[in-house]
């Protein structure tokens, strides 16, 4: 082929379109860079953008027309964990190539895909502890939406919280549906958990659409940040972007990026965004930034490995390095997740998140939660001699790979 | 009256040994049993009091003014509405008002409806097909095969009813005047042993009056046949006992002479000029 | 009145009407025979606008009633009875009176209604739908009184009306007629009634017009070879 | 270099403040340095402040609690950001005298987060307490019930003789007693009478005394806490049965709204609307557009976007209803096809239009916050609102509908399109009119709904379900039973919730209404009659 | 036996299209497989084992389709929750699939599946017990379908309920499924359902043979199901499904126990649900609760309304174009395949009252019409 090509397997309808638009446009702005600067290997990139349409199975055949039909070099896509299930089979079948950018449960270390997201423990496990020794919170509302990123969080922030010592009935769980929108009971709930002299803070892996309805209700609630601080974990600045936040000021979110961090990439980067998609108001957030890291990478082994054969750009990636957005470097272990520095943001009024605390170095993706009995033993490992997803460390075995 | 009830008893000694059976005790010679029914509306009484009782194979006229409560009647009796209070024996053993609209029917009750109600998708055909009396449950509806004594019975029937050539023909684009008649159709085809027949005349030309009245006559004797009509012309030429409702209960009785007479027929119903004539 | 000029209709693939015309006497009572299946429903809805014809004309006075909406028809003064009654079953007796009030800018049902139909008085809040099919029969015509028309069509009118009310309805309709000057156009079955009321007859056999006259004129041979089966 | 920046200050405020105004040198100083420390050092800060600082810091205090506090980047001189008409300028904290020629890009904001803004209510509080207005004397002391240290039990001991204001007196003596219930070097008796006083109050705060006090080795102080509590958790449990039955009203009247309009374009003239939903969904973003166009009047913009939704999306229903619905007569399940596709097509339209992201909606000022009728027990003022407009809107149709010629015309058509022709009734007049007027008040439930949650494409989506649910379980065509479903629906839900969990709850209500519908096959309020068989 | 064989080739003049529409749907499957697995990749001929699966997937739909217009077309019964007893199907499927991953899993379990492990379950839940069985699973995929639509239709038609009150209940029967579904307690996976299946009656899922052969086994079911339900609904049993579907009360006047024939025919329907939503799940790989989504039902109800209501062949039809649409416009135009979707529903609805079969009839009798005009002049 002449050119290279660059699938996008994002929604572009459906309830999810709200989110994934976004890293589409993300991933067409940096191939168009890209091309700019003389492409790969001698050849123009190439986009082909599909919509899946917020529809697991649909993923699932999406992925393959795009590597069978198409004939696409590498995939950025999916969003939520169940669309990325769907298409791993499928891309491990066919050998295809995949960047997930998108927090997540973890518990997942495939050979053909790179989560250039965060692992629980790039922001979970800091956000908590931030609201324990920063805040001195001794009670937690753990809240969810009923899937299996909030539920694999919490039970792993459950397990690390209760070896911190706090008690069972200083924890409340709760899930609701997706889109959950009327909050009235569940806010004032937790208004009245938190009311038992304890400092107390919300944790919130609640989805993007039921997100808006629920700091809106914790608005008119009056529950402000310095009652019971909510920390967020799917809230970014796109998501403010549809909310008055006035209200919420103070309320967090743990990410590995914020808009507001000043650094020369990150403004190159907002600039080329907003003149990308004309419009000079248009906000940035992490899972772009893992986009960013993630397209930056595979071009950086693309070149290093000289061609785009699966195998060797799989094998050129470990260890590649790339500038993150908010300063220092993000580098990708031999476990396909990356190291990333943990910024804590607090949310202003204009909509974007002002940071309060980060790590001080990068902390490294978790592929297997050290806080779950299931994986404890478990690490993933795509260099040799171990080339292993899951490999078990007691058992000294390997299994549940699909080739 | 108390005699006459005790006459009437039929009750059985162990009634769930005689078991299902469709069988119709006539053994008094009386096909249906209406007794004190009271049927009220929102406050509005259809059917006050009402009693009512047929022979075997007899042709009764039932007439009354709009609103007597006729059709109303005949909802009670096939089942589809619920009454307040009263009671519906068809032969000596089975008590109607427990029954639903498809078990009454099949027991052999069968009906004509005042505004003439065929399957309007299906050919003319395929609606007499339908109502032939067979065995209505489903595997054996699935399994139902026409055997030649059936198609000729529907044939006979569409001799009669004049929609010969209109076999093939979607009943929906009949005239009214030729639903009315297949709806006949449809009831003749089943076998009834009680034909109730709500103004099976309205919008029929004289001389097709004059045929209906013929068929019904012949049909009486071997069924009962309950006929409910406003041409005064049409309920002579057929009638023997006439019933008149009036206001959901029995106003008068007779033969047709008695009633053209009755002071309070002629008030209500007849007027001055139907009675003279 | 109106006059009807080469009107075909067809239902679907089947011809109904072939040709027709028919012309009605202005003030006067035309009767309207025929079998079972004629077309002559057909072609009150014809008039009514309720059906598209294919071609042909329909005018009275001198508007172009065919060119119209059914609703306009009925502003131009053409009240229909139909056959069946289609009363608006839901509504009430007295909603179902009060559709026709704004063609006339009236506010009040006309008393004259409940003079000539006592029952629709009675019956004034009950469902339509619930009413005895004399009594909706009753409710129809008083309906179609209500527009003040000055074309009345009546499809079988008596169906399924007691003797002293069928009575009563010729009465009314002699007496609208004379006293009103009302033009009627009436499809009757009952030969009786169609003597005593009709003014004018006509007579219809397969979409068409086959014979017209005079009521007196109405004979024996006639109904033999258009009314018998 | 400092020294020169102090110079530079200095001159800064000779030249704009008047000397009177300007605050001690010492203050002057600790503010300067604010512009130089980090986050974690300010505490310390906000305490200095505190003791060197007088009331004249008040304005810079609230600045820098509101997060508008800002310092130039060239010579760090405070400024605090306001908004004048939709643009940020800066003002002297002292005068509010405007700096003229500030950009956002020239300045930088002295940095707050959630430890300092606990400390700098507490502070403003403090100074507050002399305040004039008895208001905010009273905020002020139940700001200070939480942390109630020597000093300020010092100060209100001192006030609270000279407090004329009943209320105000109250909430001094609640602040007193939780000093003194927690005051080991009194005696139990007097300790004993303040938890007394105590058990009377329903302000968490005194509950979180309560609480540690319960656990304290003192059996008898114990003790009294315990039952303090009891009796304050029977008031607060009468309170929750309140709160939860409005909540329950609350998402009624949301249930309600949105299916209004429902019951007249499906439930009176029978057309399968699966394009509902959109309605709703424009009327939300009307409401968007028109808070664009009027930032500055975002209290106002309400009274615009009402009947501009009702006018967007009801001349959206009547396009629709001419273009399509108006040629499906006699097909009603066709209608469903149809206006499904509408539906596919109408939110891409604003996928398209206004991207796939969810729109930002205001909530006027006048709309937020809530009704505390006491500590315990407060109503969120928007959806009090919503509650009386959705009752009002609903109101308002059925008079519509009763007393104009269109409720009675509507009908009559749907039940016998051609019988209403030959009655001169303008059948194609009436249906635009009637489905207009169905999706122009969808519009209207879309301006309310923007106040509760997403403004986005699939917004529509969300609501059509319910909305089917909530017609179909009052009784399709009965204005009456949509009413009474959707605050039944509501309520039911409200109530089981907090047992069984939302999502249970959701599907609880759905197998009571499956199992309902068996026992009424037609609904709450069916239609009756000959013909509704 | 041969009595049933009887009956069955006897009512073939009934549905005169159906024999050659089945011959042409299995030519078409038998010439696309060996397509497949006999022409090297690069001839022009090649089908690829996307397409197959492609194919296989539209075929499931197809039946479903088929379901829902039995009942629908009909029989009047608009479900608008058909969509719940193919993801039932799907399930019983998808179950025994996770079972035949055996301690293959990442965690290497040996019988708990992935999402159990991690979500800390000790022990399988009963309901899964024996699913590891295909006979039993594929009973479970029949009966558990046919077995809720029975207890719904019975509740449902006994009672009356009918029109628009049935649709809604039957839209919020799979809405309650979806949302229990979604709940990570029942025991289904949650919200991602069950995936990452590798064998099937120790076939390899990803391996060309089994798709293929999957693909006529769908096909096989799919020309059986169509067979078999035009002749039911061209016995008796059928004119009385069309008579219930156009005046249901004055069926019951002449004597036909009208809600027995309508629960047995949702509870077929129901079945064929399943036996499609069992067949989907190994070709598409997943089952998730969002096959429950009360969407996904109206779509398959619109499927039918494009192909023609009420005739067999036009539902498949329908099914299988709207998909085939779906699948080339969200690749040709993803941004806007939306508008051309939503507008091929509202254009085939103003004009083809009767969907594409109307439009084949329509055609059919213009000609008809013209060849009786040439006649006459
Ligand atoms: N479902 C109902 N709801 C309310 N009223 C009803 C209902 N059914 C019947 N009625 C009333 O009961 C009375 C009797 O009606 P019915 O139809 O039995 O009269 P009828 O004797 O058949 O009259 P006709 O000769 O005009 O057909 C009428 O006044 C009618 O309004
Ligand atoms: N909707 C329809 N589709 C097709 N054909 C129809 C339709 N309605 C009526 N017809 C046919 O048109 C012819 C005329 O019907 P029409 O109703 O006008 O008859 P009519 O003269 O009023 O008869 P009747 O005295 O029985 O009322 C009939 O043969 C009928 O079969
Ligand atoms: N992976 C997530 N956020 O679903
Ligand atoms: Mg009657
Ligand atoms: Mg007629």
């Amino acid at each position: 082929a002449d050119t290279i090509k660059v699938g996008v397997l994002h929604s572009l309808s459906g309830t999810m379109a709200i989110s994934e638009t976004t890293l589409k446009d993300t991933v067409l702005m940096m191939v168009e860079e890209q091309n700019k600067k003389g492409g790969l290997l001698g050849k123009k990139l190439e986009a082909v953008v599909v919509d899946p349409a917020s529809n697991w199975p649909l993923f699932a055949e999406k992925a393959r027309e795009l590597i069978t039909e198409e004939d696409v070099d590498v995939i950025f896509g999916c969003w939520t964990s169940v669309s990325r299930k769907s298409v791993l089979p499928v891309i491990e079948e066919l050998n295809g190539l995949m960047f997930y950018p998108v927090q997540y449960e973890g518990e997942e270390s495939s050979k053909n895909v790179f989560y250039t997201g965060a692992a629980p423990n790039q922001q979970a496990i800091p956000a908590v502890n931030y609201l324990k020794d920063e805040l001195g919170v001794e009670r937690w509302v753990l809240a969810g939406t009923d899937y299996v990123y909030p539920r694999t969080t919490n039970k792993i922030l459950e397990a690390y919280l209760k070896d911190m010592g706090v008690a069972e009935e200083d924890i409340m769980i709760n899930y609701t549906p997706f889109g959950h929108s009327d909050w009235q009971s569940i806010v004032s709930d937790i208004a009245k958990f938190g009311s038992a002299g304890k400092k107390t803070a919300v944790v919130s892996t609640i989805n993007g659409d039921a997100n808006v309805p629920f700091y809106k209700e914790l608005g008119n609630q009056g529950i402000s940040s310095e009652d019971i601080p909510v920390v967020a974990f799917s809230v970014g600045e796109e998501e403010l972007s549809g909310l008055d936040t006035e209200p919420l000021v103070g309320h967090l979110a743990a990410w590995n990026y914020f808009q507001s961090v000043e650094t020369d990439e990150n403004e190159e980067f907002i600039t080329q965004w907003q003149a990308f998609t004309n419009d000079p108001e248009r906000v940035t957030n992490d899972p772009m930034e893992a986009t960013y890291i993630g397209f930056n990478m595979w071009a950086n082994a693309v070149t290093e490995a000289g061609t785009t054969d699966v195998d060797a750009v799989e094998q050129a990636m470990i260890g590649q390095e790339t500038p993150n957005l908010t300063g220092g470097i993000a580098v990708m272990n031999k476990n396909h997740h990356l190291s990333k520095p943990v910024l804590i943001g607090e949310i202003q009024d204009d909509g974007q998140f002002e940071t309060v605390w980060e790590t001080d170095g990068v902390v490294p993706g978790d592929a297997w939660s050290d806080f779950l009995p299931g994986s404890k033993d478990l690490i993933a490992d795509w260099t040799d001699p171990l080339k292993c997803g899951n490999y078990n460390t007691k058992t000294k075995s390997c299994s549940g790979q699909n080739y | 009256m108390q005699g006459l009830r005790e006459t009437f008893r039929r009750d059985q000694v162990w009634p769930f040994l005689a078991g299902e059976q469709n069988k119709v005790d006539v053994s008094n010679q009386m096909i249906l049993y209406v007794e004190g029914l009271n049927l009220s509306f929102d406050g509005f009484k259809a059917l006050n009091d009402l009693n009512l009782y047929v022979k075997d194979g007899e042709l009764r006229c039932l007439i009354g003014a709009n609103g007597a409560g006729k059709t109303t009647l005949m909802d009670v009796i096939t089942g589809k509405t619920q009454c307040d209070s009263g009671t519906v024996y068809f032969g000596q053993t089975h008590n109607l008002l427990t029954k639903d609209e498809a078990d009454i029917a099949q027991l052999g009750i069968g009906r004509k409806f005042q505004k003439p109600t065929v399957f309007e998708e299906q050919t003319v055909f395929d609606n007499l097909e339908l109502s032939l009396k067979t065995d209505k449950r489903v595997i054996q509806t699935l399994f139902a095969r026409l055997s030649p004594s059936e198609i000729d019975r529907i044939d006979e029937v569409l001799a009669i009813i004049g929609l010969k050539e209109l076999r093939f023909m979607k009943a929906g684009a009949l005239s009214h005047g030729q639903k009315q008649w297949l709806e006949i159709g449809m009831l003749l085809v089943s076998d009834p042993r009680l034909l109730l027949i709500d103004e099976p005349v309205a919008g029929m030309t004289a001389q097709e009056t004059e045929r209906t009245a013929e068929l019904l006559t012949s049909l009486a004797g071997e069924r009962t046949v309950i006929v409910v009509e406003h041409d005064m012309e049409f309920v002579r030429s057929i009638a023997r006992t006439v019933t008149v409702l009036h206001q959901g209960s029995v106003l008068a009785e007779g033969t047709m002479d008695q009633i053209q007479n009755n002071k309070d027929v002629i008030e209500v119903y007849l007027g001055e000029e139907a009675a003279e004539a | 009145m109106i006059s009807i000029n080469k009107v075909s209709q067809l239902y679907g693939g089947t011809q109904i009407l072939w040709d027709l015309d028919l012309d009605i006497v202005p003030g006067s009572i035309t009767c309207i025979m025929g079998r079972n299946g004629v077309g002559k429903t057909t072609l009150m809805k014809a008039i009514m606008g309720l059906l598209p014809i294919k071609s042909g004309e329909i005018t009275m006075g001198d508007e172009a009633l065919h060119k119209q909406s059914a609703e306009r028809r009925a502003y131009a003064g053409i009240g229909y009875v139909p056959q069946g009654r289609d009363i608006f079953p839901m509504l009430t007796v007295e909603e179902n009176l009060r559709i026709g009030l704004p063609v006339r800018k009236s506010k009040e049902i006309p008393e004259k209604i409940f003079e000539l139909f006592p029952v629709l008085k009675e019956m004034l809040h009950r469902r339509g739908g619930d009413l005895s099919g004399g009594q909706q029969q009753q409710l129809a015509i008083g309906r179609a009184l209500v527009l003040e028309p000055k074309v009345l069509i009546l499809d079988e009118p008596n169906e399924g009306i007691q003797p002293n009310i069928v009575k009563q309805i010729g009465d009314v309709i002699l007496k609208l007629n004379e006293e009103e000057g009302l033009t009627v156009i009436l499809i009757e079955q009952k030969l009786g009634f169609a003597r005593r009321v009709g003014k004018e007859f006509r007579l219809m056999e397969k979409g068409r017009i086959v014979a017209a006259d005079k009521m007196e004129n109405l004979n024996d041979d006639l109904i033999k070879q258009y009314l018998a089966v | 270099m400092p020294v020169k920046l102090f110079l530079s200050f200095c001159l800064f405020l000779s030249a704009y403040i008047t000397p009177a105004l300007a605050a001690s040198a010492e203050t002057d100083a600790l503010l300067q340095q604010l512009t130089q420390t980090k986050l974690s050092k300010m505490p310390a800060m906000v305490h200095q402040l505190e003791a060197t600082g007088d009331e004249s810091l008040l304005p810079v205090f609230r600045a820098w609690l509101a997060g508008d506090l800002h310092y130039t980047r060239d010579d760090n001189i405070l400024v605090v950001e306001v908004d004048v008409n939709g643009v940020d300028t800066y003002q002297d904290p002292y005068t509010q005298a405007t700096v003229a020629g500030l950009t956002s890009k020239q300045v930088r904001k002295i940095k707050v987060n959630n430890k300092l803004r606990g400390l700098l209510r507490g502070v403003i509080a403090r100074i507050q307490l002399t305040s004039s207005d008895a208001d905010v004397r009273e905020s002020a002391v139940r700001a200070l019930l939480a942390d109630i240290d020597d000093e300020t039990f010092a100060t209100l001991e001192r006030i609270y003789p000279t407090e004329p204001n009943k209320d105000v007196r109250e909430m001094m003596h609640t602040a007193l007693s939780i000093y003194t219930a927690q005051d080991q070097n009194s005696s139990q008796t007097v300790r004993l009478a303040a938890i007394d006083v105590l058990g009377d109050s329903l302000e968490n705060d005194v509950r979180n005394v309560l609480f540690s006090l319960e656990r304290s080795d003192n059996e008898v102080i114990s003790n009294a806490a315990t039952q303090a509590l009891v009796s304050i958790n029977r008031q607060v449990e009468r309170y929750a049965l309140v709160d939860q039955l409005f909540f329950g009203l609350s998402l009624g009247s949301v249930l309600l709204l949105a299916s209004i309009g429902l019951a007249i374009t499906f439930g009176v003239m029978g057309v399968i609307n699966m394009a509902h939903g959109e309605m709703i969904m424009l009327g939300a973003y009307t409401t968007y557009v028109v808070q664009l166009l009027m930032p500055n009047y975002i209290d106002y913009s309400i009274w615009v976007a009402i009947p501009a939704a009702f006018l967007v999306s009801g001349l959206m229903g009547v396009v629709i209803e001419r273009l399509v619905i108006c040629r499906l007569h006699g097909r009603p399940l066709e209608t469903l096809l149809a206006t499904f596709g509408i539906s596919l097509i109408l939110q891409q339209l604003v996928r398209t239009i206004f991207s796939p992201l969810n729109r930002q909606v205001s909530t006027p000022s006048w709309m937020s916050g809530s009704w505390e009728i006491n500590p315990v027990l407060s109503l969120t003022l928007n959806r009090l609102y919503i509650l009386a407009f959705a009752l009002l809107v609903f109101f308002a149709l059925v008079m519509i509908l009763k007393k104009s010629s269109l409720g009675l015309n509507v009908r009559a058509v749907s039940q016998n399109r051609n019988m209403a022709k030959a009655m001169g009734v303008r059948t194609e007049w009436v249906d635009a009119m009637t489905f207009g007027l169905g999706s122009g008040i969808a519009g209207i439930a879309g301006v309310a709904l923007s106040q509760l949650t997403n403004v986005g494409p699939n917004l529509g989506q969300a609501y059509i379900i319910d909305s089917f649910m909530v017609v179909v379980f009052g009784g399709v065509g009965n204005l009456l039973g949509t009413l009474v479903a959707a605050f039944t629906l509501g309520i039911a839900n409200k109530f089981l919730e907090p047992t069984t969990g939302a999502v249970l709850a959701a599907i609880l209500v759905l197998v009571f209404i499956i199992l309902f519908i068996q026992k009424r096959p037609k609904g709450l309020f069916p239609q009756k009659g000959r013909a509704a068989e | 036996m041969s009595k049933l064989i009887n009956w069955f080739t006897e009512g073939r003049s009934s549905g005169k299209y159906t024999l050659p529409f089945v011959v042409l749907l299995l030519a078409v499957t038998v010439l696309a497989s060996a397509a497949n697995l006999l022409l090297p990749q690069d001839s022009a001929l090649y089908v690829s084992t996307y397409s197959i699966t492609l194919l296989g997937k539209y075929l499931c739909y197809a039946m479903l389709a088929l379901a829902v217009d039995i009942i629908w077309g009909y029989c009047g019964i608009l479900s608008l929750g058909h969509g719940a007893f193919f993801a039932l199907g799907g399930y019983a499927m998808g179950m025994y699939l996770m079972r035949q991953i055996g301690d293959r899993g990442v965690y290497g379990h040996p019988e708990l599946p992935d999402f159990m492990v991690f979500l800390d379950w000790k022990e399988l839940p009963w309901f899964w017990l024996g699913m590891d069985q295909f006979w039993f699973a594929m009973i479970m995929a029949v009966v558990v379908p046919g077995l809720l639509a029975f207890v719904f239709g019975w509740l449902a038609f006994r009672s009356r309920v009918t029109g628009v009150y049935l649709s809604i209940m039957t839209q919020a029967l799979t809405y309650a499924l979806l949302l229990a579904f979604f709940r990570n307690e029942m025991g289904f996976g949650g919200n991602n359902g069950l995936t990452d299946f590798k064998e099937i009656l120790g076939f390899d899922l990803q391996s060309d043979s089994t798709r293929v052969s999957l693909f006529i086994i769908t096909a096989l079911i799919l020309a059986l199901v169509l067979l078999a339900s035009q002749r039911i609904l061209s016995s008796r049993l059928g004119k009385v499904t069309l008579a219930v579907r156009d005046a249901e009360p004055r069926t019951r006047f002449i004597g036909y126990r009208t809600e027995r024939y309508k629960v047995w025919l949702f509870v077929y329907s129901a079945v064929i649900a399943g036996v499609a939503g069992a067949l989907y799940v190994p070709q598409v790989g997943i089952i998730n609760p969002g096959e429950f989504s009360p969407i996904n039902s109206i779509e398959i109800v619109i499927w039918v309304a494009v192909g023609g209501r009420g005739t067999l062949i036009g539902a498949i039809i329908g099914a299988l174009l709207v998909n085939y649409a779906k699948t080339r416009f969200t690749a040709i135009m993803p941004d806007g395949w939306l508008f051309a979707l939503g507008a091929l529903f509202v254009l085939v609805t103003l004009f083809l009252p009767k969907g594409l079969m109307g439009l084949y009839g329509q055609l059919q009798s213009k000609r008809r019409q013209n060849a009786e005009q040439e006649v006459q002049s």
